[in-house]
């Protein structure tokens, strides 16, 4: 999405991932891209309140920042910020489970990576909250199976053994759910247990498709992408911008998943 | 103890008959190896069984373990042979990632609905990983470098290309044909992963225990220097081990991708360090020379066991990390004392 | 006398600065022992790694036979039918004594497995076993590992290993290093007797005893050089400590 | 070669002035072990400021590797006394992460804001680190179990405990002044995490080279039969070594938390292969009883200089992830060749 | 004749089932060699690190100067004045000479430092290259790691390091095993040198002629057990080789 709206605006992108999605690998990361003195950075913040000296730093160089996705403790230094509100992520997360498990309700769980990357644990705290308020639904709590796509699917397959009555499972991201999806293939109860998860890969998509994962909180990082540099774009030419703006996300299901309304949104090819 | 014809009159001192009987039970622990770590699983295994049956024993269950297990074995396999040389390989879960996507990608060009995109997809994940065994091979063998680092440097290698082949997202195409038979099929039952694995392991055992290849497997690793003088091609040999890791990974790499029906790029930067510790819970040293297949067969079934069991019969999930190393921990333990009680 | 069945010509050999072997040379006749004797850091385990084919010489001549040969690896040289007891043993500790003697040479399962690499360690381990006896190598536990044994059961499993396969040739170098002295003197017989069985013996020791005890010819090597030559019965004791310190200088010839 | 007096006539041959004088340069790099790492970490330096001087110089990027390579040097520090007993271990970044979840949790309980709160902290991190050790190192030197082990379960069991005490989230209470002293702070420019690295790393490499304490080290990583018969005490020791490498990662723990105002629980899964990377870099050997603090610290910044560099050229991210690899092994080569020219 | 400085009585050990020791003897008076011999396995080696705290007996007493004393640790030993050169030498083979004779018993530096745990490093090695010259150890390298030493000097590292330290008894577990001609005699007197200072040497060797040349009085071990003991001069080689391997029956006597 960013590089699409760079050649748009005629800007110049770079892009760079961190190994591991943490602010212990994330700050020299954004150190180092300050080296090359931009005019803008923008970034997907790994933790609320590790990020906020770097960025002070980064903005007190006169470099303006531009937050994606996730927000920050102290939002002063950035120029703007453009994403999605991962708590009611989180929320839509449980309502879209709650959606496909019906009215008759029953045992939910929440497999989850690993706690402290706070996109990711936001998630959980919005679903922690939402669930609770639905109705017929009992929701026996969270587990972290790493970022270990295998352990996922083995710590759900004991779930379903020592659950037999779960009726369905939430992932707040993509390595849960594939492993979820993997359980759920091995044990033929797509029909019985509903599955929903977060974001869109083409894996996850193919699931969705399949009906191994039932729903899907569609963020829509292209649009992220695009709007944060053409924020940039605009900051650049002297013009206005909103200090917020969302995006907002969309739910997909197997039914609507084709639809050119949610396609739309969905990861094209490499982003990061 | 003294050697050769004139020690005959020793034998009063040493005569096995003078000796103190040990009790049958202390014998079958100290003199077979594996015994130890068999019992600890069986200890293990019965804890679960006994607060959860119905749990812990459902089909599901069982499956998914005899999976979980059948898919740690593969890279078992190859790192027992690199520990018996006494070296270590670090690379094989990036490897596995690597082989993974490089056959997809390939299936995807020659179209996954071709009737042979299985078969072209599998050689392509084998051969990627032989190569990739045989690279690593040659930087220990042949310039000697510590095998730590060069399958670390390997390692990040290895994952940098497959995340640029991939751009970074995982990716589909794995044809349905091999979801199917493999990753979700059975044969009366029994996953059909689990049986590969088996049958795998079982060929790699034989092959360690009985053949002169497996002999100069244990001899390299027992002393380098020995084997050369007795006319072993010790650096053949080595590069031959590791691409022997490298065909594992790539295997493995092959039966994850129709396991998940996509690529797993993210997720297997502890498979490394989950196959070294299998392989030593099986009994062997890091210090090469010693280890069976048998062992790091159980090795590997102790870590699934205990995750698994301890998902059931529901620790909190922070406590399940704390009581894996425990158990771990005591496992290695009670094997390090049967061990000095031998060698007393 | 019957021309060498092995003979080293001017052997050169360096590691680094350090000249281990200069205008070394050796001569093995049919049916003898022959001592191999000198200071310590003379050159004689480095020439007999060189006639084992464990390193490669520098320069120098090495012929079996009267005909000029290379020996690039250990297998070159047992294939000529020269066997070596090396200083260190060489013995993979993890294995037993018949992996041991087998090690390199294993004998195949009849037929296809065979061929596939499958061993016969039944075969293996009674031959090893019978070879032992006939040697006279008395083990306890032939099936336990190697590390299991003592010092001096290690140096007896090595040496039995080299006399089973030695077809021509043995190098021992300091057979009886760690050995007492009843244990000697068996190696001692052992070596005579393999002598009488037509394979020819190079014994390395430090002990000119035993050295005059068994050998029939005497070769001295001082700072990498053959500098003297002795036959059976023609040199004292004091003639070769003074020829391997120095004091006797190049009286012996071939 | 001879000994002992009648071996003075051996001279002739081996008399130094006897032997071909290396070449200045030559003896430079054989003899100075760290000379080669020295070269390559200058030539890799050295290509970045070619390419991008201006950035790869500028106050930002020197001052944000410099805080990038003293975070990573605690942990070197004491992985280098570990790997110079032969030791290795695995628990550092586990255990970085506990000692600061649980120095958090102490400094909230008596209020952030109370004065004695950054003291109280700093104890708790380096208690918490240095019980840990002692306890790695309890089963190391006296259960005798291999470190790789001991060390690989005490690293879960320690992540464990971190999130159990932190309920899984990162949890903020660091005491400002913390963050402005330490974490943000610079004297006359310089960074001072990495004033603070330095100085521990002198104070920990005199004790290495200068000391009882560190010949013991050496003695013990050389032959420990030796050393116990040396009347050293070899598991104490041994004890202290660990407990010092868990004293190294508290005080990580504490100045990570000053780093980032906040606990950071994820992103710490690499740091013990990062650190060990560092310590084999700077000519370290695995099987004990080499190893210099000046190497280590060269070695630690290979990969930072490395990492941001390739960064600041501007190469995609996946690539980087390779050349990272590439030189590694690169870098280990070239002083493999150093040291078989050497034993040459 | 004096009261013995050292002395065990009725020493057994076992390893497991194997019983290395049982009922071993031996005294050392101040000032001679006594010259422990058996043949291999006998337990020599054994005896040597009971005595010097590095093993715990099972059974037995150790008595220094007629005072009962138990030897927990090596470094108990020393304080009695007890030196030991191992038959695997027991160095520490990355560091040097200088380091390894002064591992354990540093020389701190003057004053705070010294307190400190810093060591004099220039103290140690002046001392050490001065005994070495003292002793005619003769090392090309005093600086470079003991690895890169060859097995004859290690040899002499480690026979130097005990001398330097002994104060009454020095134990020597086949010093000369490894050890041309020469430098076997140049050990020989040195141990003359040192019984002459005063220091009681403990001798063990398979070497007859060696321990006949230079020992004051010889012991004898066969099977973990004091077999026999000689006088200088009362013993021949034959006897000797009769009582390790059991021809001979308990004939000498204390
Ligand atoms: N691998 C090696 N690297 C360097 N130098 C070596 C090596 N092997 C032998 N040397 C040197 O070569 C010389 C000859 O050594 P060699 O082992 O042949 O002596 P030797 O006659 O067998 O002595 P000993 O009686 O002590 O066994 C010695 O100076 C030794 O240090
Ligand atoms: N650590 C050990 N574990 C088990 N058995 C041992 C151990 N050390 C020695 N032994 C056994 O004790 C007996 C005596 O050994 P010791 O080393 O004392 O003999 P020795 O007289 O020194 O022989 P050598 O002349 O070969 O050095 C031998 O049977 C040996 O196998
Ligand atoms: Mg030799
Ligand atoms: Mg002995």
């Amino acid at each position: 999405g960013a590089r699409a709206a760079a050649e748009e605006f005629g800007a110049d992108v770079t892009v760079q991932a961190a190994k591991n999605y943490g602010p212990a690998d994330q700050v020299p990361l954004l150190n180092s891209v300050l080296a090359r003195s931009p005019d803008f950075i923008i970034l997907d913040p790994t933790n609320r309140t590790s990020l906020v000296a770097p960025l002070m730093d980064v903005a007190s160089q006169g470099v303006k920042v531009i937050a994606v996705d996730t927000t920050l403790d102290d939002t002063s230094m950035l120029t703007a910020r453009i994403g999605t509100d991962n708590v009611e992520v989180g929320r839509q997360l449980a309502r879209a489970l709650a959606e496909q498990v019906g009215p008759e309700g029953g045992k939910v769980v929440m497999v989850g990576s690993s706690p402290g990357i706070s996109t990711v644990d936001q998630r959980i705290q919005g679903f922690e909250e939402e669930i609770a308020t639905i109705e017929n639904i009992e929701f026996i709590g969270t587990q972290y199976a790493g970022n270990e796509v295998s352990q996922a699917q083995n710590m759900f397959s004991s779930l379903l053994s020592a659950n037999p009555d779960l009726v369905g499972v939430a992932s707040p991201s993509e390595n849960p759910s594939m492993g979820v999806a993997g359980a759920i293939r091995n044990a033929g109860v797509s029909d019985t247990v509903s599955a929903a998860g977060v974001d869109a890969s083409e894996a996850q998509i193919e699931l969705l498709r399949e009906g191994i994962l039932d729903a899907l909180v569609i963020q829509q990082p292209y649009e992220m992408g695009y709007q944060a540099v053409e924020a940039a774009v605009k900051v650049a030419n002297g013009e206005e911008v909103a200090a917020e703006s969302g995006t907002g996300a969309i739910i997909g299901t197997q039914t609507n998943i084709d639809d050119p309304e949610v396609s739309k949104y969905l990861y094209k090819g490499s982003c990061i | 103890m003294s050697t050769i014809e004139s020690s005959k009159d020793n034998a009063e001192v040493n005569d096995p008959a003078a000796r103190p009987q040990p009790s049958l039970l202390r014998r079958l622990l100290v003199d077979r190896p594996e015994m130890m770590i068999i019992l600890a699983l069986v200890i293990i295994a019965g804890f679960f069984v006994a607060v959860r049956p119905d749990a812990f024993l459902s089909g599901i269950n069982i499956r998914n373990m005899s999976i979980e297990a059948g898919m740690m074995m593969f890279l078992a396999v190859g790192m027992t042979y690199v520990i018996i040389t006494a070296g270590i390989d670090l690379s094989v879960g990036s490897l596995l990632v690597l082989s993974g996507v490089c056959a997809v990608l390939v299936m995807r060009m020659i179209g996954i609905d071709h009737p042979a995109a299985p078969w072209v997809g599998l050689l392509v994940a084998l051969g990627c990983g032989t190569l990739w065994g045989l690279l690593n091979g040659f930087f220990v063998a042949v310039t000697r470098l510590s095998p730590l680092i060069v399958t670390l440097a390997s390692m990040g290698i290895a994952l940098g290309i497959a995340r640029l082949l991939s751009g970074g997202v995982d990716i589909t195409g794995v044809p349905r044909s091999v979801v199917n038979t493999i990753g979700i099929g059975r044969v009366m039952g029994i996953p059909v992963i689990f049986l590969i694995a088996t049958a795998f392991a079982v060929l790699a055992g034989v092959i360690l225990h009985r053949t002169r290849f497996g002999l100069h497997t244990f001899a390299i690793g027992s002393n380098p220097q020995a084997a050369e003088r007795a006319g072993i091609k010790v650096r053949r040999h080595l590069v031959m081990v590791y691409a022997i890791s490298g065909f594992c990974a790539g295997l493995a790499g092959y039966i994850t991708l129709s396991r998940f029906a996509s690529t797993t790029i993210a997720g297997h930067s502890m498979d490394n360090l989950r196959a070294i510790t299998a392989v030593v819970l099986g009994g062997a040293s890091l210090f090469g020379g010693v280890g069976t297949m048998f062992g790091t067969s159980v090795g590997v079934l102790i870590p699934v066991v205990l995750a698994s069991g301890l998902v059931i019969v529901g620790l909190p999930s922070f406590w399940q990390e704390v009581a894996v190393g425990i158990v771990l921990l005591a496992a290695v333990l009670v094997d390090q004392w049967r061990r000095s009680s031998r060698s007393r | 006398m019957a021309s060498p069945i092995l003979q080293a010509r001017d052997i050169h050999k360096s590691y680094g600065y350090i000249r281990s072997l200069q205008d070394a040379s050796l001569e093995v006749f049919p049916g003898e022992v022959v001592a191999l004797i000198g200071d310590n850091g003379a050159g004689k385990s480095t020439l007999t790694k060189a006639l084992s084919g464990v390193i490669r010489i520098d320069k120098g001549e090495i012929l079996v036979d009267g005909k000029p040969v290379t020996f690039a690896t250990p297998q070159d040289a047992r294939e000529h039918g020269i066997e070596t007891v090396y200083q260190d043993l060489a013995l993979a500790v993890d294995l037993n004594p018949a992996e041991n003697v087998y090690l390199g040479r294993e004998i195949p399962r009849p037929g296809f497995l065979g061929k596939l690499g499958f061993m016969d360690r039944k075969a293996m381990q009674r031959e090893t076993e019978r070879r032992f006896r006939d040697l006279g190598v008395n083990l306890k536990d032939m099936r336990s590992a190697v590390a299991n044994l003592s010092g001096g059961q290690r140096q007896g499993v090595a040496v039995a290993r080299a006399l089973i396969w030695a077809k021509r040739v043995v190098f021992m170098d300091e057979p009886t290093a760690a050995l007492g002295v009843a244990q000697t003197r068996n190696v001692l017989n052992l070596i005579r007797r393999v002598r009488d069985q037509g394979v020819s013996v190079v014994l390395i020791s430090h002990s000119m005893p035993d050295v005059l005890a068994v050998s029939d010819r005497i070769v001295v090597l001082r700072h990498g050089s053959t500098v003297a030559r002795f036959q059976k019965g023609d040199a004292k004791s004091d003639d070769l400590v003074a020829a391997m310190t120095g004091s006797l200088q190049m009286e012996g010839a071939a």
